[in-house]
Formats: structure tokens, C-alpha cells, sequence
């Protein structure tokens, strides 16, 4: 079980880290989703099912749709 | 009649002023001459009495004090009688110019202010109305306009450095004595360490020394005296930076006393001979720069930094005799430095502003009332017997040749010739020698410019020949210091090393004045000759270049101007530009940059922890 | 494996912080920046949780009275968790808004080029 | 009785009520803010003399301290509750004429939801509540800044969110640590239990607290944000952020410091962060040609002054701070809401375009003057007493590193007379190169700007209105064991 | 060097939190406030769900500051974006067909769900805030499918308002009934783990639930309005 959730934490530090690298900013986006999406799973771990329905809700779905209608209406590429 | 009455009719006088203006201009002035007379009469009937009240309602727990005695009630009547004066000077002077509400209202408030000053017994008042003051002396010397604001920030700039060093010797007082009543502070500074003492003074006199214009700090004045406006400059001349003075007394003889203030320090060192020498530095360079100048005011102002110098050297001695001298040399540097700064306002009145020495010329035909009064003036500022300014002067002197200090001494008469040069400069290029062409058509004064000038005037006349009414008063004040008495006659001072008797004195020159004027007469008529008179083959002459004026004393300029360059004032003006400098530097920390600005923050943050887990300080 | 245990979830949450921090401090384009705030955000979330959290607690529900007997995680952080997240999304959504606007008077998000406001 | 809950939950309630309200009539509107914060002031007036007797504790939703939230109406925030309504009305008023462009709705709305989170984070005592107060007053001025829409509003408004979430992020970790450690967020029990644990582990929630806190409050390193928000704002919010919102930022330091930590060996080090925010503030200022740049620069030195005051701990010279705050309060509100209409008339916010305003405003011109003086700590205006006491209290310490610290302040006092002399002589002594006939800010302006210059006139001759106030209100902030019993019992 | 400077600044805070982290050991229960509210939650507010509870009853005060900056950033956000010039009809490019029909069959079924996790907030996880994103979701999919249909504005700010105004009134209510305290839980608790129960935390939830779904939705609807 420790391992499991070592590697989700893992996986959202190299998804955390890979967002400071990409260049397309959806790329990063999707990346930052991808944390938020780890953490709630994270939550529901730690007990708690409240904040993991609100994190999946507005960190992973609302926050990203909110981030990708802004950069539509902006620049896609970091230069 | 009771203090705070006489203060709210100054200062509530002042504000109605500028209300009445608003309605009609005619009662504006009437009432700005009715307050400032009845200030006058106000004051003269507290004559001789000593009130000390505290005031209904304190401030933060402190206790307002008024109160008056001899000191405060010479200072307030020349205050008042300058004060009113100058009011009446200003009807025609300020008649047609913008902004006269603001005018009255600023000249009333300075008066009061000033008025409170000297009012107040305690030292919070003191620096409240000395506050007051300041500010209100910033916006009228601004008035004028043009070089008029870079005068009136350097003004307001070293003033404010001093009411910080004044604010911060208030408070040290209130919180080693635990009261700011003057007497009370009196009774009990005996028993200060003479340390604590001389870091007060030295605070105090760093406020004083500016408002006083003495030599390290006077760079604020000349330009400030020229640029006012001429009522104002008499004001700001003759008694606005006496404030300086009256501040040094009060801190010298009433607050500190005079044995404790004698024996500050040891030898060339001590306290008082520093003050001495800074004194006499005070006269000697001032005076040459005045000589030096074009600018009527400007060398007017010189002058009174030369003046203030007298005062403080003959203060700061601390002999009765002195003491005597410096006071009543304070008195008289108000009437004839008033007297000379309204007469060159007349004229420059007259001649839509000109007051450059070097075009003027030949208006004693003109303007003979001024020039009668511009005569007197510089007779009592050079201290020519029968003036006022000889009586203090010869108290002064006297006391520095009896007390064997030479170089004193030497300075204070050879302040004396350089004011010879500049005063003679002053009235031959404005009255005398040969009119322009322009001022062919120049008025009269009119009557509300002649008749200040000519009660100062008379002043001068009064108190050369019958200085026993001053030196009353003054004696009153020195005793009240505990200096010994002095045995003031009506025409002069009895006493063991040399009487003055003005009575002799006036017999004597009225004798020589005959002579002269019979020699005179038996002389050879001098012909007149047109300016444009001159021969200078066949070429047209420019006027302006060639007028007689241009480089009076120009033999002195050469021989003494590189021995007079400012450099106090190149110092501040350095330094004003290297705070500059720093201030543009140090902003631009601010970078416009959002990410310096986080980094600022986790900076910040990571200081703290390092400092803390590093040194373990909290 | 204990030491995993014991730190994991703090060494996740942290990671979060500072990466989120890092890239606040070194990206030049806004929209970036924002990304960072929001991974930051996420951190502190995760922080608060794992301050909460009690070894083998269940989640303070009461869904029905048998679980009554067996331990219950802290339900305060997981109050203040939900409080923080809608905070963080609010200050996200004007950020974006602001970035938008921004964008229609620059024409660039590198916040390098944008430095009318100094000094 | 009154409960202090209703200072916040009624303009929150006119605030969520204003769509409404805008249903029915657009123009009462912009009456709402006004009608609330009179309430507000009146409410704060009758609370008064009773908060002087004990402080009130209210409990919300009935629940006992540490586990429900209270709010602790002391002195303290009363004092602050009473500043945040008068300035809140005043500015209001100004703001039916002044507010000409964008939305009025949603100005009105952010506006009063603005001054509610103001009021709430001075009156609560639960961290993680006053962590809420304090991200609705920041978001906020966020979207004020921001209000007008132009270039230098947005860029001010993204920097300031940037550094502001920077900054709540830090102080909810530090909130997150502190209720680690403790298990409590009550402001009294946290106090209660904070020298349980070891200094060191207590110091990193604190100095993260502080950080947060500390961006609003504008302490040195911490307040790049300001001069930019300040000046891009509209006028009459910059008087509020300048008047209002650092004022509480600095009140949320003061609070976190001297009541949850307790700690005596920072004070040294706030000292000298308050005497070099003052200095650079000063200094910045000085060269600056944009008067509202210049007068956010000034703010930045007054709050130095501020907590040099407070960090210097006695009785006194937190009566003096306070003192000060209340200074700065009244008068650099006048000044932003003078300048306001000097630069709506002349179109430009550089210094040499207000020459010759003396003329073209001279009402608007007089007040802007009584500010400066008051700023400057002249007689008899409202910061001669509380530059006075301040001075006072640093003398009292009787140690020579106060005395040239002090003189150190009094520099910064000569710098920024020189800055605002010199915009007063342009204002009045300077012609003006535009057109000069007279054009006087409308009635509604000057109302709340005589206002300001009685009260600022008022308390300078006459300081006792204040001081009793103020005195509780100091050994409300010193005495954190009084404070812990009022709320725990 | 600029990420050197940052990384070493970095490390620095993260020794200091890892000092105070030190004192803070994971999952060892250390409060007792927490014990409290789990002990006594259930007869003081009459919730099954401890965390909605706390959120809506013991700090409530948190959540009525939470929906305000919720609040606020929906109006700011409409302040910032607001544009001057006139929206005219455009033609907007429909979505695809199988978009469309989803939107259309999947819209009512995430209100539903919204308002279903919403009114059971008191009972099961979930609650206004995670209610009000559904629903907020719900209307993001609906600019995805159906464009150029719009909420209307005023819809929104009355829900937004109203919303806004029960959470207030419930509590002046408490405040003037409730033995005197704001937001007090002044109706009768119900029986454990049914619908009807726990006071006011579900009318204040649903009330919650509706603000939030309406100034997401508004939130989404300033972003969307111009992105075209």
C-alpha cells in the first residue's frame, strides 16, 4: 500500500516537475491537472472524501477548463 | 487683559482676514490694520506685568503654559510694531497683486505665531507656534514665484531639520525632567550633568542657529530675504529669525542660567567660546559677501546674517554689559534692517521690481522720503553716533576690549568697516549719482509706504539720543538673569569704565556738522552733465554697460572674492544632490519585475530561517 | 519503509510547495506563473490533509452506527481544506482573467516585457 | 445591546443584496455602501464605551472559544471598526460622482465587500478565520485595482495577486503548522499553548505568518506591490488601500506578534525593519514625478514609522503607533481623495501637470496642503501629536541606539517634507500651463474631504478625543494574559 | 543562476519547515478540538458527516467568507472583463453532432447530481461547494456543446444574491431566536442520518450549493462570453 501511494507521489512530483519544462502551455496544464487529479486520489487516502470530491471537481476539472479557456483566448507557446 | 485673548485675536484675526477678503478687498485691509494695532495696544498695556497661566485645556496630558515677562514683552513689541508696520506698508504694495488674501492671511499668522512664541511659558507650546511658523513663513516666501520656491525649500528644508533637533530636545527634556514648564525646567536643570546639558543646547542650538542664520547654517537666508516679499523681508529680517535669538536667551539665562552655562566645557573649548568665535565668523564673512553683492535685498540679507552675528557675539559673552549690548543690538537690528528692507521695497515698488543695484541710481530727487529713510538706516546699521545702532554697538565693543579678548574684538570692528563699504554702496547706487532715463517719470512713494519709514526713521533718531528708554527695559531683563545691574541713565549708561552720554555726544557732532557745512558752502559749485554726456570717439555708448554703477568697489571685488566663495552652501547643495542621487538609486529596487519581487519574499522568508537555525537570535 | 510512511505525504506536499515556488520564481510567462500558484496551492491542500490525518482513522462520516468504536481522522483540516480550495480557485480565475486582459493591452505574457510600474 | 457581528454580517448582506437592489432601481446603488457603513459607525460608536469596560466576546453559531469561531470586540477593533466605517463613509460619498466609468455595481459591491473583510479580519479571533478575512479583503482590491481596466491597472493588479497568493499560500502553511503543532485555531488558545513547544519549531510557522501578513501590511521586502497598486487604482480605493487595508495588514502583524507569539526578541529586528521600510519609503518617494506613485512611497514610510512605533513595545509607544495609524488613516485618505480630482481635471498624474491647481481648485488645493502638512507632523494638524508620541516613547527608552534611531526617523520626516513641500508649492505657486479658470470638485467630493480636514484639525488641537481610546487599545495589544482570560474565561 | 539563487533559497525554507515538520509527527492524533467536534458533532449539530458539520455549523463563519470571495471573484472577474463594446451576433461554428446529443442527454443528469451531492452534504461526503461545481460543470459542458446558448446574466446574479441572502438571514435569524448567537442552529435537530435533519446546515448548504453553482457558472460564462 505505502508503495502504491510513494509511486502516485512520485508520479505527481514528475508531472510537477515536467509542467516547469513544457513549452506548450496545455501541455502544461494538463500536467498541473494531472497533480491536482494525484492529490485527490491522495485525499481519498488520507481520509478524506470530502476534499478529494472537491479537489477532483475544481482543482482537476474546473481549474484546468478555466486555465485552457485563457490560453485559448491568449498565447499557446511559452517563447 | 489675559494671553490667550491676545493670541485669539492674532490668530483669529489672521483667518477673518482672509474671510473679510473674500467680500471686499477695502475691509479686508482696514481690519488687517485694526488687529495688528491692537495687538500693538495690547501689548504695551502688559507692561511690566508677569503672568504665567496654563491654558484650559492641555495637549496628550501636557499642560499649556502662557506667560510674560520683560524678555517676552520687548520681543513682543517689536513684534507687534514691526508687525504692524509692515501690515500698513503692504496697503500699496500688495494692492494689485494675486493672491492678497493669502498674502494677509500668511502675514497676520506669522505675527501671531511669532506672538505665541514669545508668549508661551512652556516648551511644547513653544515648538507648536515655532511649527506654525515655519510652515506659514514657507508658503510666503514662495509667494513671489519663480526663484522665489527654490528659496522657500531650502528655507523649509533647514528649518525642519532644526524643529526635528528642536523636537527631539523637547521631548528628552519632558522625559528627563518630567515637565516642559520653562520656570519649572529652570528650578530643576541645576542638577543635570553637564553632558546632558550640552547635548540639549547643542540640539536647540542647531534649531536656533538656523532660524538665527549663524554661520554654519545660514545658506537658507539670502536667497530667501531677496525673494519674499519686501514687507515680509522687513519682518523676516528684523525679528522672524530674532526668534533664533530670543530662543538662545531663553536657553542661555532663563533655562540653563548662567553659571552652569559659563563653566560648559574648559578653556578655547568651552561652550560659550565656541559660540563666541561662531559669533564673530558670523559677522566678519557675511559682511564682506554683502559687499560683493548687485541685488539690493541680497545684500540687505547678507547683511543681516553680519547683523545676527553682533547679537549672538554680544549674548553668548555673557557679561551685563554685553548681554546688554546684544539685546538692545537685537531691538535695533529690527527697526533699521526693518527700516532698509521697506525702503528698498518703496523702490522697488516704484520701479516695477527692479532691485539691481547696477541700474539704479539718482532717486534721492525722486523718492526723498526713502532716501531720508535709506540715510538713517544705514546710519544705524554702520552704528554712526547719534543712531540707535551706536548705542549697542559701543555697549559691545566696550565690553570685548575690557575683557581683552582681541580677536573678538577685531572682528566686531572690522564687521563694522566692511558694513561701512556695503551700506555706502547701497544708498550712492539706488539714490544717489545720476538718474536713468527710464525713471525720468518715477513717483513718490505713496503715504502708506512713507509713513512706516518714516516712524522707523524716527525710531533710530530716538533711541541714538535717548537709549535710556530701551536700556531700561534691557536692564530689567539682564537683572531678572541675575547679571549684575547696570546704571541705565536717560542718555546713556553711568558706570567706572566709561560713561556713554549721548547728551555730549549730540553737542559735539552738531558742532562738526556746522563746520562742515560752512567749508561746504565755501567750496566750488560742482556742474552737472547729462549721462549720455560722455565722450567716447564718436561711437555710441551702450547704457546699461557703461552706467557709473556697474562694478562699484570693483578694485575690493578682485583682491577679496576668492577668499569669499560659499562653500557651506556648495557643501548642502552637494549633499542635496547626493540625496538625490541615493533616492533614485534606492528605488530602483523596485524593478517592474514579478518574479524579483517573489524572490524578495521568499528572501524574506529564508533570512529569517537561516539567521534563526544559523544563530539561534530569537 | 517506516521512514516512507512517516514522511511520504509530507515529502509530496512539500515537493508540491517548492515546485510550485520554483516556478513562480524563474518562469517569465504569466500563464506559467499562474500554473505554479495553483500547483503551490494544491501543496498546501495536500500539507493541511496530512497534518489532519491519523494512522488508520476513517473518514469522519457517520454513515452508520457501527464504525462508531474505531478512530476518526481530524475533520477540522478537511474543513479548512475545502475553505482553501475555493479560495484557491477564486484567486486563480481572476488571475486568468487579469492575464487575458493583459494580453489584449501587451500583446506578450512575459512579464519581463511588462514593466511599465517601477521604480 | 448590539452584537459586533452585525458590523459584518450587514454590509456582507447589502453587499449579496445589491443585484437586487440594482433590479429595482439602478441609482440607489451606489446609496447602499453609504447607508451601510453608517450603520457600521453607528453601531461602532454605541460599542464603545462598553468594549472600554471588558472586552465583548462573541460567539458564533454558540459554540464555546476554542472550538467554535468568536469574535474578540476589544478596544483594538472597535478602535479599528470605528476607522474602517468613518473612512468607509467618507469615501463612499466620494465615490457617487467620482466613479464615472465601468460597472458602478460591481465597484459598489467589491467596495463594501472590501471594507467588510477589513472590518472582519480586526475583529476575529480564530487564525484560519482571519486567514479568510483576510484573502476577501486582498481578492478584493484585487479586482478594485484592476477596476478601471487600463493598462496600468491590470499590470498593478497581476502583480499584486502574484505576490498576494504568494503570500496567503505562506500563511496557510504557517496556519497549517501552528494547528499541527496545537490542534487549535483560536487566536486565544493558540497563545495559551504557543511556549508548550520548542522556540525553534514555533519560529518558521511564525516568520511564515508574518510573511503573509506582512505583504499587506507593506514591511520592506515584502511591499513591491504597493506603489503600483496604489497609484494605478482609482483614486478613491487608493485612499482606501492607503488609508485602510495596510493599516489592517500592519493590525494582523501587530495581532499575530504580540498576542499568539508573545515574543520580546523580535523586536529588535522589527525595529530596524520599520526604520529601513521608512527610509526607503521616504527615499523612494522623493524622487518620484507621479504623485500618486509618490504618495503610495509615502505610505510605505509611514507604516515604517508604524511599526517602529509598535516593535518598540511599551505602553506608550504603541499609543503612539496607534496614534500614528489613526493619523495616516484620516490624512492620506484626503490627500488620495484630493488628488483624485486634481488629476480627473488636469488628465495627468505627473506632479509638474497639477501646477497652478491652487488656482483652478483652491478648496480641493487646501485640503490636499492640510493633508501633506499632517503627514509631515506639523502643528496643529493630527500627526504632530502622534509623531510627538512616538518620539516620546522612543526617548523613554533612555538608550542611546533609540535616540539616533529616532533621529533616524526624524531624517525620514525632513525627506518627506521636502516632497510635499514641494508639491504644495506647485500646487499654489507654480502657473499653470492649462486653462486656469476655476473648476472646483463637485459638493459630493468635498463633503467626505472637509470631513477628513475637521477631524484632522480636531484631534490635532485636542488629542484626548483619542487617547483614552487608544490607551486601551495599547494594553489591549500588551497584555496578550488579559486578552487570553477575556476569551477563554 | 537566477534558479541556482532560487534553489538555494528554497532549501533554506525547507530546512526550517522540516525543523518545525520534526515536532509535527504524521498520523498521530494531536488535537483536541478534532476529538471534540467527533465526539459531540453529532448531538450538537445533528450531522452524519462530521466535516459538513464543522464547515456548516462549528465554522461556519469560514464559509460565509468563502462563498463572499467566491462571490468576489465572480464580480471581479466581470469587472475585469467587462467589455465596452456590443456583443453582436455571431456565427459560431456548431459543435459536432455527437457533442451536441451528449451535452443534451448528460446536462439534466449532472444538475441532478449536483443537487443531489449538494442536499446530501449533511449525510454522505459531498456538500454545497462539491454540489455547486457539479452544477457549474454542467453548464461548461453546455457552452461545449450547445454554443451560442447563454445563461442569462440576470438569472445568475439573482441566484448569486438570494443564495447569498438565506446563508445571512438563517443566520440573523439564529442571532434573534437562537439564544442569541449569528447562525446559531435554531431549528430542531432531527433524528441521525435521515434527510430532515441537522437544523440548518442543509438549508444552508443547499442556499451554498446554489451561490457557488451559480458564480462558477458565472465564471465560466465571463471567460467564454469573448473567447471566440
Amino acid at each position: 500500500m505505502i508503495l502504491v501511494i510513494s509511486l502516485l507521489i512520485l508520479l505527481m512530483l514528475v508531472a510537477a516537475i515536467a509542467a516547469i519544462f513544457f513549452k506548450d502551455l496545455i501541455n502544461a496544464v494538463i500536467a498541473s491537472c494531472m497533480v491536482s487529479l494525484i492529490a485527490s486520489i491522495l485525499f481519498y487516502f488520507l481520509q478524506a472524501p470530502d476534499v478529494a470530491m472537491a479537489e477532483a471537481s475544481i482543482g482537476a476539472a474546473l481549474v484546468s477548463a478555466v486555465f485552457i479557456i485563457a490560453i485559448r483566448r491568449t498565447k499557446r507557446y511559452e517563447e | 487683559m489675559s494671553l490667550e485673548f491676545l493670541l485669539a485675536i492674532a490668530f483669529g484675526g489672521s483667518l477673518f482676514t482672509y474671510v473679510l477678503g473674500k467680500i471686499s478687498s477695502k475691509l479686508r485691509e482696514s481690519f488687517a490694520v485694526l488687529i495688528s494695532l491692537t495687538l500693538v495696544v495690547m501689548i504695551v498695556c502688559l507692561y511690566g506685568k508677569t503672568i504665567e497661566k496654563s491654558f484650559y485645556f492641555g495637549f496628550l496630558g501636557l499642560p499649556l503654559i502662557l506667560r510674560t515677562n520683560m524678555l517676552s514683552w520687548l520681543f513682543a513689541i517689536a513684534i507687534s510694531v514691526l508687525g504692524s508696520l509692515s501690515v500698513i506698508f503692504s496697503l500699496s504694495y500688495i494692492k494689485n497683486r494675486e493672491r492678497a488674501d493669502f498674502y494677509y492671511l500668511m502675514l497676520l499668522l506669522i505675527n501671531a505665531a511669532m506672538l505665541g512664541i514669545v508668549l508661551s511659558g512652556d516648551l511644547l507650546s513653544f515648538f507648536i507656534f515655532w511649527e506654525i511658523m515655519s510652515w506659514s513663513t514657507f508658503l510666503l516666501i514662495s509667494y513671489n514665484r519663480g526663484a522665489a520656491l527654490a528659496a522657500g525649500m531650502k528655507y523649509i528644508i533647514m528649518s525642519t531639520v532644526g524643529s526635528m533637533a528642536m523636537l527631539i530636545g523637547v521631548i528628552s527634556i519632558y522625559t528627563t525632567y518630567g515637565t516642559l514648564n520653562i520656570s519649572e525646567i529652570a528650578a530643576s536643570s541645576n542638577l543635570a550633568s553637564s553632558g546632558y546639558i550640552l547635548s540639549i543646547l547643542i540640539l536647540f542650538f542647531t534649531a536656533f542657529g538656523i532660524k538665527n542664520a549663524i554661520l554654519p547654517f545660514h545658506s537658507w537666508l539670502p536667497s530667501a530675504h531677496a525673494e519674499a516679499p519686501s514687507p515680509f523681508s522687513s519682518i523676516l529680517s528684523g525679528i522672524l529669525i530674532k526668534m533664533g535669538t530670543y530662543g538662545f536667551i531663553l536657553f542661555i539665562y532663563v533655562i540653563v542660567g548662567l553659571n552652569k552655562f559659563l563653566n560648559l566645557g574648559h578653556g578655547v573649548l568651552s561652550f560659550r567660546y565656541i559660540l563666541c568665535i561662531l559669533g564673530a565668523l558670523t559677522i566678519l564673512i557675511p559682511t564682506f559677501i554683502a559687499v560683493l553683492q548687485d541685488d539690493a535685498k541680497k545684500l540687505l540679507a547678507w547683511s543681516t546674517i553680519g547683523q545676527a552675528g553682533y547679537i549672538i557675539l554680544g549674548i553668548a559673552f555673557g557679561t551685563s554689559v554685553s548681554v546688554a549690548g546684544g539685546i538692545f543690538h537685537f531691538f535695533n537690528h529690527a527697526v533699521f534692517k526693518g527700516l532698509l528692507f521697506l525702503v528698498v521695497g518703496a523702490v522697488e515698488y516704484r520701479t516695477n521690481g527692479i532691485r539691481d543695484l547696477n541700474s539704479l541710481g539718482g532717486l534721492i530727487k525722486k523718492m526723498p522720503i526713502a532716501f531720508i529713510g535709506a540715510l538713517i538706516g544705514i546710519c544705524g546699521l554702520i552704528g554712526l553716533p547719534l543712531t540707535n545702532g551706536f548705542v549697542s554697538k559701543w555697549l559691545i565693543y566696550k565690553t570685548l576690549i575690557l575683557e581683552q579678548s582681541p580677536f573678538l574684538a577685531f572682528a566686531a570692528l572690522f564687521g563694522t568697516w566692511g558694513t561701512i563699504l556695503y551700506s555706502y554702496k547701497l544708498i550712492h547706487n539706488i539714490f544717489l549719482g545720476q538718474l536713468p532715463e527710464k525713471y525720468r517719470d518715477i513717483q513718490k512713494s505713496p503715504f502708506s509706504m512713507q509713513l512706516p519709514i518714516i516712524v522707523l526713521s524716527f525710531a533710530i533718531l530716538l533711541f541714538g539720543i535717548l537709549p535710556g528708554i530701551p536700556l531700561k527695559v534691557i536692564n530689567a531683563i539682564g537683572v531678572s538673569f541675575g547679571l549684575e545691574s547696570l546704571s541705565v541713565t536717560l542718555w546713556g549708561i553711568a558706570s567706572e569704565t566709561g560713561a556713554l552720554n549721548t547728551i555730549n555726544l549730540f553737542v559735539a557732532i552738531l558742532v562738526g556738522c556746522i563746520v562742515v557745512a560752512f567749508i561746504f558752502k565755501a567750496g566750488q559749485k560742482a556742474i552737472s552733465v547729462g549721462q549720455e554726456d560722455n565722450y567716447a570717439a564718436g561711437a555710441a555708448i551702450p547704457k546699461d554697460k557703461y552706467h557709473y554703477t556697474v562694478d562699484f568697489y570693483n578694485p575690493l571685488y578682485r583682491m577679496i572674492t576668492p577668499y569669499l566663495k560659499d562653500f557651506i552652501d556648495a557643501f548642502y547643495m552637494k549633499l542635496a544632490g547626493w540625496t538625490q542621487n541615493l533616492c533614485s538609486g534606492v528605488r530602483r529596487i523596485y524593478t517592474g519585475y514579478v518574479g524579483h519581487y517573489v524572490m524578495y519574499i521568499v528572501l524574506f522568508v529564508a533570512l529569517l530561517i537561516f539567521i534563526q537555525v544559523k544563530w539561534s537570535l530569537w | 519503509m517506516t521512514f516512507l510512511h512517516d514522511y511520504i505525504y509530507y515529502i509530496g506536499a512539500f515537493g508540491l510547495i517548492f515546485i510550485g515556488l520554483f516556478i513562480m520564481l524563474v518562469k517569465h510567462n504569466l500563464i506559467k506563473v499562474i500554473i505554479g500558484l495553483s500547483i503551490l496551492e494544491t501543496g498546501v491542500n495536500l500539507f493541511l490533509i496530512a497534518v489532519g490525518y491519523i494512522s488508520k482513522g476513517t473518514a469522519p462520516i457517520f454513515s452508520n452506527s457501527a464504525v462508531e468504536s474505531e478512530r476518526m481522522v481530524d475533520p477540522v483540516p478537511q474543513a479548512l481544506v475545502l475553505t482553501a480550495i475555493v479560495i484557491g480557485v477564486a484567486v486563480l480565475a481572476l488571475a486568468l482573467s487579469l492575464a487575458i486582459r493583459l494580453y489584449h493591452h501587451y500583446g506578450v505574457l512575459d512579464l519581463r516585457k511588462i514593466k511599465e510600474q517601477r521604480w | 445591546m448590539v452584537s459586533p457581528v452585525l458590523l459584518i454580517v450587514v454590509p456582507l448582506g447589502l453587499a449579496f443584496a445589491i443585484p437586487l437592489f440594482g433590479f429595482i432601481s439602478k441609482r440607489i446603488v451606489k446609496y447602499i455602501p453609504i447607508a451601510a457603513f453608517a450603520f457600521n459607525l453607528a453601531v461602532a460608536l454605541l460599542l464603545i464605551p462598553e468594549v472600554l469596560k471588558h472586552p465583548i466576546v462573541v460567539r458564533i453559531g454558540g459554540f464555546p472559544p476554542p472550538f467554535g469561531i468568536n469574535l474578540v470586540a476589544g478596544p483594538v477593533g472597535v478602535l479599528f471598526s470605528v476607522l474602517i466605517a468613518v473612512a468607509g463613509l467618507l469615501v463612499a460619498i466620494y465615490a457617487l460622482t467620482y466613479i464615472k466609468e465601468g460597472s458602478k455595481e460591481k465597484y459598489h459591491m467589491l467596495y463594501l465587500l472590501l471594507l467588510t473583510g477589513a472590518t472582519g479580519v480586526v475583529l476575529t479571533g480564530d487564525i484560519f478565520n482571519l486567514f479568510v478575512f483576510f484573502e476577501i479583503l486582498c481578492i478584493s482590491s484585487y479586482a478594485l485595482v484592476a477596476y478601471i481596466g487600463d493598462r496600468a491597472g491590470i499590470e498593478s493588479a497581476i502583480k499584486y495577486l502574484i505576490q498576494g497568493a504568494v503570500g496567503s499560500s505562506f500563511l496557510l502553511i504557517g496556519i497549517g503548522l501552528l494547528y499541527g503543532l496545537f490542534g487549535t485555531l483560536n487566536m486565544a488558545d493558540l497563545a495559551q499553548h504557543i511556549e508548550s513547544a520548542s522556540p525553534i519549531s514555533v519560529f518558521v510557522p511564525m516568520v511564515l505568518i508574518i510573511t503573509g501578513l506582512g505583504i499587506e501590511a507593506a514591511i520592506f521586502p515584502l511591499n513591491a506591490w504597493l506603489p503600483d497598486a496604489h497609484s494605478s487604482a482609482p483614486s478613491s480605493i487608493s485612499a482606501i488601500l492607503s488609508g485602510i487595508a495596510i493599516e489592517v495588514g500592519l493590525y494582523a502583524v501587530v495581532r499575530v506578534i504580540f498576542t499568539i507569539f508573545g515574543v520580546s526578541s523580535i523586536f529588535m529586528f522589527l525595529v530596524f525593519l520599520g526604520i529601513l521600510t521608512l527610509l526607503i519609503g521616504e527615499m523612494c518617494a522623493f524622487s518620484q514625478k507621479n504623485i500618486k506613485r509618490m504618495l503610495a512611497y509615502s505610505s510605505i514610510g509611514q507604516i515604517g514609522l508604524i511599526v517602529f512605533a509598535m516593535a518598540m513595545a511599551t505602553s506608550l509607544a504603541v499609543t503612539g503607533g496607534l496614534f500614528q495609524l489613526v493619523s495616516h488613516t484620516l490624512g492620506k485618505s484626503l490627500l488620495f481623495l484630493a488628488v483624485g480630482y486634481m488629476i480627473y481635471r488636469s488628465g495627468s498624474m505627473e506632479i509638474s501637470s497639477l501646477e497652478g491647481m491652487g488656482k483652478r481648485m483652491p478648496l480641493t488645493s487646501l485640503a490636499f496642503t492640510i493633508g501633506a502638512f499632517s503627514i509631515v507632523g506639523l502643528p496643529p494638524f493630527v500627526g504632530f501629536p502622534s509623531k510627538f508620541l512616538i518620539v516620546q516613547a522612543a526617548l523613554a527608552k533612555e538608550a542611546v541606539l533609540f535616540t539616533g534611531l529616532i533621529g533616524l526617523v526624524l531624517l525620514g520626516t525632513v525627506i518627506e517634507g521636502a516632497y510635499f513641500f514641494r508639491v504644495v508649492q506647485a500646487l499654489y505657486f507654480k502657473k499653470g500651463n492649462g486653462d486656469s479658470e476655476r473648476n472646483e470638485a463637485p459638493v459630493t467630493g468635498l463633503i467626505p474631504m472637509f470631513i477628513f480636514v475637521t477631524l484632522i484639525i480636531v484631534i490635532g488641537i485636542y488629542p484626548k478625543l483619542l487617547t483614552d481610546v487608544l490607551n486601551s487599545a495599547a494594553s489591549e495589544f500588551l497584555n496578550r494574559i488579559d486578552y487570553i482570560r477575556s476569551v477563554i474565561g | 543562476m537566477k534558479s541556482i539563487i532560487s534553489l538555494i533559497l528554497l532549501s533554506v525554507i525547507a530546512l526550517g519547515i522540516a525543523i518545525s515538520l520534526d515536532k509535527i509527527p504524521f498520523g498521530v492524533p494531536k488535537t483536541k478540538i478534532g476529538d471534540y467536534y467527533i465526539d459531540k458533532g453529532r448531538e450538537e449539530t445533528g450531522a452524519a458527516n462530521i466535516v459538513t458539520s464543522v464547515v456548516v455549523n462549528y465554522r461556519c463563519f469560514d464559509t460565509l467568507g468563502e462563498v463572499t470571495i467566491l462571490f468576489i471573484a465572480a464580480i471581479g472577474l466581470g469587472a475585469v472583463l467587462a467589455t465596452r463594446r456590443k456583443k453582436e451576433k455571431r456565427e459560431i461554428e456548431p459543435a459536432s453532432l455527437v457533442l451536441y446529443a451528449g451535452c443534451r442527454f448528460l446536462f439534466p443528469l449532472i444538475l441532478l447530481f449536483g443537487a443531489y451531492i449538494s442536499i446530501h452534504g449533511h449525510l454522505t461526503p459531498g456538500g454545497g461547494f462539491q454540489g455547486g461545481v457539479v452544477v457549474a460543470s454542467a453548464f461548461l459542458l453546455a457552452y461545449l456543446g450547445c454554443r451560442g446558448r447563454r445563461v442569462s446574466e440576470t438569472g445568475i446574479k439573482t441566484v448569486e444574491s438570494l443564495g447569498g441572502l438565506v446563508f445571512i438571514v438563517v443566520g440573523l435569524v439564529g442571532l434573534a431566536v437562537g439564544g442569541h448567537y449569528f447562525l446559531s442552529n435554531f431549528l430542531s435537530k432531527g433524528e441521525l442520518n435521515s434527510l430532515f435533519s441537522a437544523g440548518v446546515i442543509p438549508i444552508i448548504y443547499i442556499a451554498i450549493g446554489l451561490k457557488v453553482g451559480s458564480e462558477l457558472t458565472g465564471v465560466i460564462d465571463h471567460l467564454v462570453e469573448e473567447s471566440e
